[in-house]
């Protein structure tokens, strides 16, 4: 190759992945804010309890279902607790529960979803009617039966609601597969000799990713309160952990006379799953290549 | 000055990696009405951007147009408003895309794509518009073209889809015609079906036509006038006998040189030896500097203008010998 | 001879069903109709013919992308014809495709040195990262591409950089046999000489067989020892590349010859302008497929189907011999 | 695809005969026993006996299957262990309001979903973005009877526009299938947006630019279509999962939908109510899904099914 | 102004007719085996038994005229009233009733009424208008018994047999006409109610409105005359109301913690009645019961038959530290306390944990879904296997007599599974005043045997006593003449508007 004679060792500066991720991530205001958000949740959920000002535990008696005031930002709850304590000491186990279980659910399910959409034939016909028999089941009856099997315990609620969890992100995610191995570059892939869970993994699941993400961050909210329901049933949490999901589920009785019982659960919820669905906005302009900023 | 479209200064740059990077550098050329201009150039050259940035299409990737005027019957079309814009797409101004597969949508009918058009610009009753779409499929050689009506893009080859794309923006007969290489999937009978069909237009409706294409015969048998493009700028222009005979740019003059003919079997092809400097390496002089053969000092300092001389226009120094004589007497002063 | 084959294939059928009704396809396209031939090692096979004949679709089914509906697909002497995806997965390391379409055959979300690396990846995973790095970039030097566009996304390119990048792909794992869906279609005639150059050296130097889907008949002619001609799902005729242009046999090749443009505008050529509606691929003629555009159609060709046969070290399907 | 839909129509019956299986042994397996949730706390094991006995609770399971699959078969799916009502007739009078209420709620949480989604894709990253965004938030993270009790409080009692709860005129759906509908339209609001953002990237919606087509028309004509395979997947499994009834919105707003007796009867361990409820609901999710892949093999031609 | 904008609301109403919302599904329709309180009390309207309870639960005569217990409590005769019809046409007379007791005797224990008969030997047909039922042995509470048999239309249980649930025809003062599953049970005046006094109303309607907030809702819309139950928290709010009114009835629902007294370290008195000590009864009305109810000062409600007060164990934290170490336990220990899902039910559990934690008794609130709860409970055969500890749970007699109150709670035969008394309490002298109750046909005997009973069994602590719920019941001004009773089933019988 004679005539090649300009051979050029320039290369941009590559930064690496994470670097440019984290500086394409900084343009983005709103998730940058909700990131911050988030992380002020982290760290509320590892040093919450330490920094209350009241026990979220201890009861007075003699102002219950106070509103809120400057003594109690969020107001007291029928036994008297302070409400805005509780919020923060129930951040460890209601993040904690709501993400991991989600995470559970979508990991098993993304997997299973890319399996059956790309396999196709009988795998497909058989996960997708496994799923289906899920589906039919109801939350009170899976539950029951995990307890029976695995016994009650906060890792019991995080399998439960991950079970859930999985059939619907496995439909969703072979939704969309079945979309994405039609497309050329699947077969161009196969045409180098790619294995299928190469292709699977690296170039079927990229393309779910941001349906992914979706699902992903509007399930937390739900999943929150789906711990919380179990928790009601015996599955999980005992029902005096300050756990959002639960508090917000106990106060129904007091929408009309205690309405700051369900505000602030109902709030920061709200806020929490705001904070993701921007965040997961973010992420996706951020990994798609032909975002424009 | 052209009649139909000018192009003046045009400058369009992406965004890549957070840098601006222009591939369209300053373009002027113009077409008349009825004229068929063909735009050459080597890959990359930013050929396609300036056909985009001429309809504002760009709206959706990184890049954006930073200076110039397009100028279309006297309209300048950056300056209008997306709306006003709307109205002579399609119905004014047409494109051919180059890439057929992923410009037609994957889930659409053929026929129902072709009939949008119709029946937005043409206004068309609904069948008259399936009759004139039909019609169109068959006049770009397409065969069972009422079965292909009902089917999807990816049931057809890939010549089949880049005349399905012909069609699409031949149906509302438009004043102007972007075509990006519409005949490269095409074999040459179909090809040669084509290009009569565009000259029609051309003779029977005056429409003009930009046609980018690599292929010089092309060129030659239907183009009057040739734009050939380095590195986001026009180095020559001339009408096509003049170009084939005497091409002056040394870029142009390689080109021809490299193109197979039949006939002429050898074991290498003519090749320009050395790559298009990337967008960051560009030379301060002339772009085409370091693979030229007739390189001399200015050019690697200085850019040279697009100068007319007669019909024709060159970005070269080798015919600029006045003003390299005065440039370089400045320069030594 | 026959155990120089590379590649044999034989009697090979894909039909597509036609828009599929509610309860039965309404009938099918038969874009491959009993295809046989063969490429030796080292040669460069090439096909051309009529767009939407089923060139394509030949290519995707050598390459097993695609099930053939019948025949045999005979690789290095192995049988291929019903072997299962992972049996096919074996060939594909010798056996490189380059996609017609290069935009939409490049993964979206993957920078280009990442779609470059991965059949390095895949097949030789002993390589170091560095070396696959290096190699990536000759690759893409070798075709035109700067290292600067490394970082690059699919869509940030121009469509005949697109191009150069799926041929450094296919190039990349230096297989024996490529097959080349119009490689060269969206490349300016320098960087196209450039590439072409480049195919004939590494068929020299590697013994690499091509076998080479094209319209431009020039760069046909520059590049094969052998070429083909389909028509309607068909192969007309087979010819050393020389003769073919000489002489050639069947009346389509002669009218696709004399259709091929000449880049001087002074230059005007008798063409035989072909008449007749093009055939329908679904509902093709009876007998010879081209016996309705035929300007030596005969009686029998409406009725026959004329049988590739050997006329003067051609083979030509064609009732005139 | 008459074929294909024939066949898996087919498929559903053997499938349903497993599924029946499974959910016999489930339910038999968890534990609780109808007999002493039926007899009360003050019930002598003598007593429990007897009813067992009476029940066919006292035979092996197996047995107990066959003799459930022998009713079945014959169209029969028992009693109610608790009231002794037919399960058809308990099912049965629930299963209309609970369809319509489905179809209600889905119907607009469809509509506002996408429209609210494609207003998000379209203006991404404006404040319609953002708008449409804290709506989906909301929708989804608002617990259902909050959103039932403040609409109840507002609308019926402020306001007297409607009645609180109830089926017995059109204007009970109203309130429940909003809430109902709100969590599906936010749900479909965001996969609209995020898969509609990536379409309107593709090569093919410059093409409609390029022939002069409305934004509407893209939106709406081209991108919308083959964007919406997400949406149709959520939409069918929310759609499956309104049909079982939502047990939170009929009891804000006392609706005689099938949820509430499925919770009742599997808290009474009524096992041939739960056993009927279930089968139905694997049934309708089998059939609604089919329904989604059909939509798949709409929305985009070159997903087909023909194995 | 609300309702009479709401269509439905106004619309399918006129003067006579009433709307009354309650917080749940009636399950069946059939008298003979409803269970709960709700479905009593529509088949109450529909129904009537040979005999039946006044506002008090006091047993009177209805469908007898009178009835007499031969001396040894063995034989019960009873008066038939006559002229009285079914609805469906068919006469009420002895024959119908023994056709009502065979048919409960026949199904061989699978309907709710034949518990009620256990002790019943045979019935004697002896005229048209007389019966006699011969009891295997004396049962004090038969008569109770009694009362919650209705009678039903020979004829309609030849006509839909095992769908009577679905086709009520008895004699009560309104008839059947709808029952919409899941959502309402339409009724209407029967016109030839042998009482010709009654009904007053035309049509009554009972709207299942699960949720507080709703039922509230409905109350103030005036879409519903009467609610039951009216949540505690909405009292206030609706006290303002002009046009709503607010009845309080004090119930025989009791509310109580049961220790296990079989396990350590439950089987030392101290430990029991410390933690009746350490919980203060008062906070628990306030809180959990937001100040409706009463202490329980005893076994059971003072509405129950042979009620007898007791002392509280009134809040005495020292005292009950003082127990706490005299039982060896100065730093109390750890354990868990068990009930059902309901939400007053968790709100109890919690208030329990905050009360004892004082005391160092460290409680971990396991809530348990109905049905694993009740397999918890009842599926250990031997009170050594048993695993529940502390049970929070209420209780109230079905029939409201002493003996339901007594005997499946208390009496040693009622361990687990055999019945409800989860507290393992076994006291001889308990389970020998149980039976001699029983036998006993004269009622100061029983109130004497009750007294004593209660006043064992409230020292012996085996529960925490804590309170006896106050029913709540809202109506609109114009309605008068609904009340629920003790045991919480509603009576419509002498609705009237106004
Ligand atoms: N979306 C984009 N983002 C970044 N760079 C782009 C983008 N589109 C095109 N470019 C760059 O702009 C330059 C010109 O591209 P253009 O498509 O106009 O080339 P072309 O002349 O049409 O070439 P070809 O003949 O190969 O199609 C190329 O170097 C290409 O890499
Ligand atoms: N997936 C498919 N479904 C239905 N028909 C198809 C499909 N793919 C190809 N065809 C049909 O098969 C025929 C041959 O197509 P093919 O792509 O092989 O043509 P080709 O020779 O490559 O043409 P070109 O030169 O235009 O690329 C065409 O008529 C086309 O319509
Ligand atoms: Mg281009
Ligand atoms: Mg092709």
């Amino acid at each position: 190759m004679a005539e090649i004679v300009t051979k050029t060792d320039y290369m941009p500066k590559s930064r690496g992945k994470l670097r440019s991720f984290c500086a394409a991530f900084i343009h983005k205001k709103t998730a940058v804010a909700s990131f911050f958000f988030f992380c002020l949740l982290i760290i509320l959920a590892l040093i919450g309890p330490s920094i209350v000002p009241y026990n979220p535990q201890t009861p007075d008696y003699n102002h219950v279902l106070q509103g809120p005031s400057w003594l109690h930002l969020a107001g007291t709850d029928e036994y008297g607790r302070d409400v805005f304590s509780r919020l923060i000491v129930g951040t460890r186990l209601s993040l904690g529960v709501g993400i991991s279980s989600v995470l559970l659910g979508a990991v098993a399910g993304t997997i299973l979803g890319l399996i059956s959409g790309y396999f196709g034939k009988w795998v497909d016909k058989t996960i997708m009617r496994i799923c289906d028999v899920f589906f039919a089941f109801p939350d009170i009856l899976l539950a029951i039966g995990i307890i029976a099997i695995l016994g009650p315990g906060l890792q019991n609620v995080v399998i439960a609601v991950a079970i859930f969890n999985i059939p619907s992100f496995a439909r969703v995610v072979r939704g969309k597969t079945l979309e994405v191995k039609e497309m050329l570059f699947i077969e161009a892939t196969r045409s180098i000799g790619a294995t299928k869970s190469r292709i699977i993994f690296k170039h079927v699941f990229p393309e779910t990713f941001s349906t992914i993400i979706v699902y992903l961050t509007m399930n937390l909210g739900t999943a929150i309160l789906a711990a919380a329901s179990l928790s009601f049933l015996g599955l999980g949490a005992s029902p005096s952990s300050s756990d959002w999901g639960a508090m917000l589920s106990m106060s129904r009785d007091y929408m009309g006379t205690a309405f700051h019982l369900v505000f602030f659960p109902g709030l920061i919820i709200f806020l929490t799953v705001l904070s993701l669905n921007i965040m997961g906005d973010g992420l996706r302009d951020v990994l798609d290549p032909k975002s424009k900023d | 000055m052209y009649d139909l479209l000018n192009v003046k200064g045009l400058k369009t740059a992406f965004k890549n990696n957070n840098q601006r990077v222009s591939v369209v550098n300053g373009v002027d050329f113009g077409i008349n009405k009825g004229e068929i201009v063909g735009i050459v150039g080597e890959s990359g050259c930013g050929k396609s951007v300036t056909s985009l940035s001429i309809m504002r299409l760009l709206h959706d990737t990184t890049g954006d147009i930073q200076d110039g005027k397009v100028t279309f019957k006297g309209e300048n079309l950056l300056d209008l408003s997306e709306r006003s814009m709307r109205k002579i797409r399609g119905k004014e101004i047409a494109m051919i895309f180059q890439e057929p597969m992923t410009s037609l949508n994957p889930v659409m009918k053929i026929g129902k794509q072709l009939m949008q058009g119709i029946i937005l610009h043409l206004k068309y009753s609904k069948e008259k518009a399936k009759k004139h779409a039909i019609d169109t499929l068959k006049s770009v050689g397409i065969p069972r073209a009422e079965d292909i009506m009902n089917e999807y893009p990816h049931q057809l080859s890939g010549g089949m889809r880049q005349r399905v794309m012909i069609a699409i923006a031949m149906s509302c007969e438009p004043e102007l015609l972007i075509a990006d290489e519409p005949t490269t999937a095409l074999d040459v009978t179909i090809q040669a079906q084509i290009l009569e069909l565009m000259k029609r237009l051309q003779s029977d409706r005056g429409t003009a036509i930009l046609m980018i294409t690599h292929d010089l015969g092309v060129v030659a048998e239907v183009c009057d006038r040739v734009i050939v493009m380095y590195a986001g700028r026009v180095v020559e222009e001339a009408s096509v006998d003049e170009l084939f005979e005497s091409p002056r740019h040394p870029y142009t003059k390689d080109l021809i040189e490299s193109v197979p003919k039949i006939g002429e079997r050898k074991s290498r092809l003519y090749s320009i030896p050395g790559h298009v400097p990337n967008p960051n390496q560009m030379p301060n002089g002339c772009k085409f500097a370091p693979r030229c053969q007739h390189a001399m000092e200015i050019c690697f300092n200085k850019e040279p203008e697009l100068t007319s001389e007669e019909k024709r226009k060159h970005r070269c120094w080798l015919y600029q010998q006045n003003n390299v004589g005065r440039e370089q007497n400045l320069g030594s002063k | 001879m026959a155990a120089n084959n590379l590649l044999e294939v034989k009697n090979i059928k894909k039909y597509f069903p036609l828009s599929k009704g509610w309860f039965s396809a309404k009938g099918h396209v038969k874009a491959v109709d009993q295809v046989s031939f063969s490429i030796q090692r080292g040669e460069t096979f090439s096909l051309v013919g009529e767009s939407g004949c089923g060139k394509s679709t030949l290519g995707r089914l050598i390459n097993g992308l695609i099930k053939s509906d019948d025949g045999e697909i005979i690789f290095k002497g192995k049988n291929l014809t019903g072997a299962n995806e992972k049996a096919w997965r074996s060939y594909r390391k010798p056996m490189q495709m380059i996609f017609q379409d290069p935009y939409a055959s490049l993964s979206p979300r993957m920078k280009i040195k990442d779609i470059l690396d991965e059949p390095l990846k895949i097949h030789h995973p002993e390589l170091s990262k560095e070396t696959r790095k290096t190699m990536v970039q000759e690759i893409l030097d070798v075709c035109g591409i700067d290292a600067y566009h490394l970082d690059k996304y699919a869509h940030e390119f121009s469509g005949g950089q697109r191009q150069r990048i799926g041929i450094a792909r296919a190039l990349i794992l230096k297989p024996e046999l490529i097959i080349a869906d119009e490689p060269v279609s969206a490349l300016d005639v320098s960087i196209q000489a450039q590439v072409l150059n480049l195919l004939k050296e590494l068929q020299e130097n590697y013994q690499l067989t091509y076998l080479f889907i094209s319209h431009d008949l020039s760069v046909v002619e520059h590049i094969s020892d052998k070429i083909a001609v389909m028509y309607l799902g068909n192969i007309v005729e087979i010819s050393p590349a020389e003769d073919i242009f000489s002489r050639p046999k069947h009346p389509y090749t002669q009218a696709l010859l004399s259709a091929v443009p000449i880049p001087n505008p002074k230059v005007k050529r008798e063409r035989i302008m072909l008449k007749g509606e093009i055939p329908n691929a679904a509902n093709p003629p009876k007998g010879c497929k081209f016996h309705s555009r035929c300007p030596h159609a005969m009686d029998i060709c409406k009725t026959v189907e004329p049988q590739l046969k050997k006329v003067e070290g051609q083979m030509v399907a064609c009732h005139l011999y | 695809m008459g074929k294909y839909v024939i066949k898996r129509i087919i498929g559903i019956i053997p499938l349903l005969v497993v599924v029946s299986f499974i959910v016999f042994l489930f339910i038999h397996l968890i534990p609780g026993d109808p007999a002493r949730l039926i007899a009360g706390k003050e019930a002598t094991v003598k007593e429990i006996q007897a009813i067992r006995h009476e029940l066919h609770l006292d035979e092996p399971i197996f047995q107990q299957y066959l003799i459930y699959m022998d009713g079945l078969l014959h169209g029969d799916f028992g009693e109610s262990i608790k009231s002794h009502i037919p399960v058809m007739h308990l099912i049965g009078e629930r299963m209309l309001p609970s369809i319509e209420l489905s179809l209600l709620s889905m119907g607009w949480a469809l509509v506002f979903g996408i429209l609210i989604g494609v207003l998000s894709a379209v203006f991404k990253n404006r404040w319609p973005d953002y708008g449409g965004m804290v709506t989906a938030v909301s929708g989804i993270s608002l617990p259902n009877f909050w959103l039932g009790l403040v609409m109840i409080q507002l609308f019926s009692v402020q306001l007297g526009w409607l009645p609180t709860g109830g089926a017995d005129s059109w204007k009970g759906y109203i309130m429940p299938s909003i809430a109902l509908g709100a969590g599906i339209m936010a749900m479909i609001a965001r996969f609209t947006r995020s898969s509609l953002v990536q379409t309107l990237k593709e090569d093919f919606i410059r093409t409609g630019r390029s022939r002069g087509l409305s934004s509407m028309t893209i939106v709406f004509g081209h991108a919308l279509k083959s964007s919406l395979i997400p949406v149709v997947t959520v939409a069918g499994l929310q759609f499956g999962f309104l049909l079982g009834g939502s047990v939170v919105v009929e009891t804000v707003f006392s609706f005689p939908g099938m949820g509430r007796l499925l919770i009742d009867s599997i808290q009474l361990r009524d096992y041939p109510v739960v056993q009927a409820e279930l089968l139905l609901f694997s049934f309708e999710f089998i059939l609604v899904n089919l329904v989604v892949d059909l939509l798949y093999g709409f929305l985009n031609p070159k997903i087909s099914y023909e194995t | 102004k609300g309702p009479s904008d709401s269509e439905s609301a106004s619309s399918a109403k006129n003067d006579k007719d009433i709307t009354i919302a309650v917080n749940q599904n009636f399950t069946t329709l059939d008298p003979q085996n409803v269970s709960d309180t709700l479905s009593i009390s529509a088949t109450h309207a529909m129904y009537e038994g040979l005999v039946g309870f006044d506002k008090n639960m006091t047993i009177k005569p209805v469908l007898a005229t009178d009835y007499k217990v031969s001396k040894d409590g063995l034989v019960y005769t009873f008066n038939l009233r006559k002229n009285v019809k079914f609805h469906d046409g068919a006469t009420f007379d002895a024959n119908a009733v023994k056709a009502n007791f065979d048919r409960i005797q026949g199904s061989k224990g699978s309907l709710t009424a034949s518990h009620y008969l256990k002790n019943l030997k045979d019935i004697k047909v002896i005229d048209d208008n007389t019966v006699q039922f011969t009891l295997t042995k004396p049962f004090s509470a038969m008569l109770n018994k009694f009362a919650m048999i209705p009678m039903i239309s020979p004829k309609a249980i030849k006509k839909y047999g095992k769908n009577i649930g679905l086709h009520p025809v008895g004699t009560g003062p309104f008839e059947f006409v709808k029952w919409n599953q899941g959502e309402s049970l339409i009724l209407k005046k029967n016109p030839d109610y042998w009482d010709s006094n009654y009904p007053k109303v035309n049509k009554v309607t009972f709207k299942s409105v699960p949720e507080n907030g709703s039922r509230v809702a409905m109350l103030k819309t005036g879409e519903a005359d009467f609610v039951y139950p009216l949540p505690e928290q909405n009292v206030k709010s609706l006290k303002s109301s002009s046009d709503i009114s607010i009845d309080q009835t004090e119930s025989t629902i009791v509310r109580y913690v049961s220790i296990n007294t079989n396990k350590k370290p439950f089987n030392n008195k101290k430990v029991r009645l410390a933690m009746n000590y350490a919980l203060n009864k008062d906070t628990y009305i306030k809180v959990v019961k937001n100040g409706f109810g009463s202490k329980l000062d005893s076994t059971m409600s003072p509405k129950t038959q042979f009620y007898s007060k007791q002392g509280v164990y009134e809040y005495n934290l020292d005292k009950a530290k003082k127990l706490m170490k005299e039982a060896g336990y100065p730093n109390g220990f750890s354990a868990e306390i068990w009930g059902d899902t309901a939400s007053d039910t968790m709100k109890g559990m919690q208030f329990v944990q905050q009360q004892l934690a004082k005391i160092g008794i460290k409680l971990k609130v396991k809530a348990m879904e109905q049905g694993t709860l009740s397999n918890e409970i009842y599926s250990p055969k031997t009170p050594d296997q048993a695993k529940v500890q502390l049970w929070y749970v209420s209780w109230s007699p079905s029939s409201g007599d002493a003996d339901g109150a007594t005997r499946s709670l208390f009496s040693s035969e009622s361990f687990p599974p055999n019945g409800a008394n989860t507290a393992y309490y076994k006291n001889n002298e308990v389970d020998s005043l149980i039976k001699k109750a029983n036998k006993s046909t004269d009622p100061d005997e029983q109130a004497k045997i009750y007294k004593q009973i209660q006043k064992d069994i409230y020292s012996d602590a085996p529960w925490i006593f804590l309170g006896v719920d106050t029913i709540l019941s809202g109506h609109r001004n114009n309605l008068k003449g609904v009340y629920v009773l003790p045991d919480g089933s509603i009576n419509i019988k002498n609705a009237q508007l106004k």
